[in-house]
């Protein structure tokens, strides 16, 4: 299920009423991205955001989140999947997007919502347009490229 | 032709959305841009950068190279940075 | 934060008195582990569980649980995790254990997640006596331990 | 020594937890199993299938070879099946 949203979401209601009744899920995999403030965080050079618009592209955004999560569904077996994004104006520690992931078994659950929330990071027609200190600036892709490239060659979580 | 711009192309053409008619000689996404280039410094300024511009036509991604029609709808915007 | 509890949880609360105020944190990621009952899918030639007992090893549970909760910031840059792990008498549908991993960055928190999962599986001291049509039975290990084997192989992951 | 079954190993020993003083001749987990045995027919199931049974010294996983001491806690479980 994809839902494109100004409004925030409550993520065990969500939860509830995906799984609700369906006692072949054995395990439900979820990812809450949230606006981040690194101010405090010095290592990171960043500037402290104070809010952020997200602007999206209505229509292209429904039909690329559908034909991902049916890719999703393809990949791994998947009892049900829900994908929230929001759009507007947000604050730090807002949510900004979940992912969900409900399947019979934990593993296929965990790939499958890793797989969409970088697949929503680099493909998912949305722009963030940060307020600084010094003005607003359109938030760079060039991060969120690295990080999902890096995503799948997981050589820091081998047992 | 319907023509969106997201981000930072929507602020330097200074709109969103426009319904344009290029010369029947504009067939591919990169014959568009040159095209929109020459309507004004608005223009020139979006299209300046172009690794940093997507093209979307009829709401999928395609190369620059793609072949479009007068009843697409052709979107230009920045990387994306959702999630 | 450990909890071995016998209480139901609720997952949206959990992870908001988690993230609340911590504004470096940009994804949070949680897996939430619910009585399977099979019985609708033949394919799985699984009994209908009616309802199943955890036991567990009160004392050594929580001391392996704080273990590998510290193992998991050794290896991950985490803000917070949470893990809570119920026992006693549950029914098909019920939440049996959740894991939550909150980052500045999404893939540490997915990964972080992934592990804390995993681990439960294969080494938390809990022990599932299902209630099935033809009596009780504990249920044995070996899917388990294949499923986490398999866990860090993710050859269906590739991109 | 304390010793704790979990399971069906609680079940086939009757017992959750009981505390015993092995003969001195106990050195290690191994030899406490087998002294175990002794004690009558519910220990001898308990501890008839070995590949199947975990050994936990003061709640630390260690192998059947650990050495054990007069004051440890010893606790006996199959694999174990949470999450």
């Amino acid at each position: 299920m994809i839902k494109v949203q100004r409004e925030d979401f409550d993520l065990g209601r969500e939860i509830d009423a995906l799984t609700r009744g369906r006692h072949g899920i054995g395990g439900v995999a979820s990812f809450v991205g949230l606006v981040r403030d690194l101010a405090g965080d010095p290592s990171t050079g960043a500037q402290a955001v104070r809010s952020m618009t997200l602007e999206h592209y209505p229509g292209m955004t429904e039909k690329q989140l559908a034909d991902i999560e049916a890719e999703a569904h393809r990949r791994w077996k998947l009892d049900a999947s829900l994908i929230i994004h929001r759009y507007g104006r947000l604050d730090p520690g807002d949510r900004i997007v979940l992912v969900v992931c409900a399947s019979p078994h934990r593993q296929a659950a965990l790939e499958a919502c890793a797989f969409l929330i970088d697949w929503l990071k680099t493909k998912a027609p949305f722009w963030k347009l940060e307020e600084t200190p010094t003005g607003a600036e359109w938030v760079d892709a060039r991060e969120a490229d690295d990080a999902a490239a890096a995503r799948w060659r997981r050589d820091q979580a081998a047992e | 032709m319907k023509l969106l711009y997201f981000a930072w192309l929507r602020q330097r053409t200074g709109k969103g959305e426009e319904d344009l008619t290029p010369p029947a000689s504009v067939a591919t996404v990169v014959e568009l841009v040159e095209w929109l280039k020459t309507l004004g410094p608005g223009y020139m300024r979006a299209f300046s950068e172009m690794k940093s511009v997507r093209v979307a036509v009829n709401q999928e991604y395609v190369p620059f190279t793609y072949k479009i029609n007068s009843g697409d709808e052709v979107a230009f915007f920045p990387p994306v940075t959702g999630g």
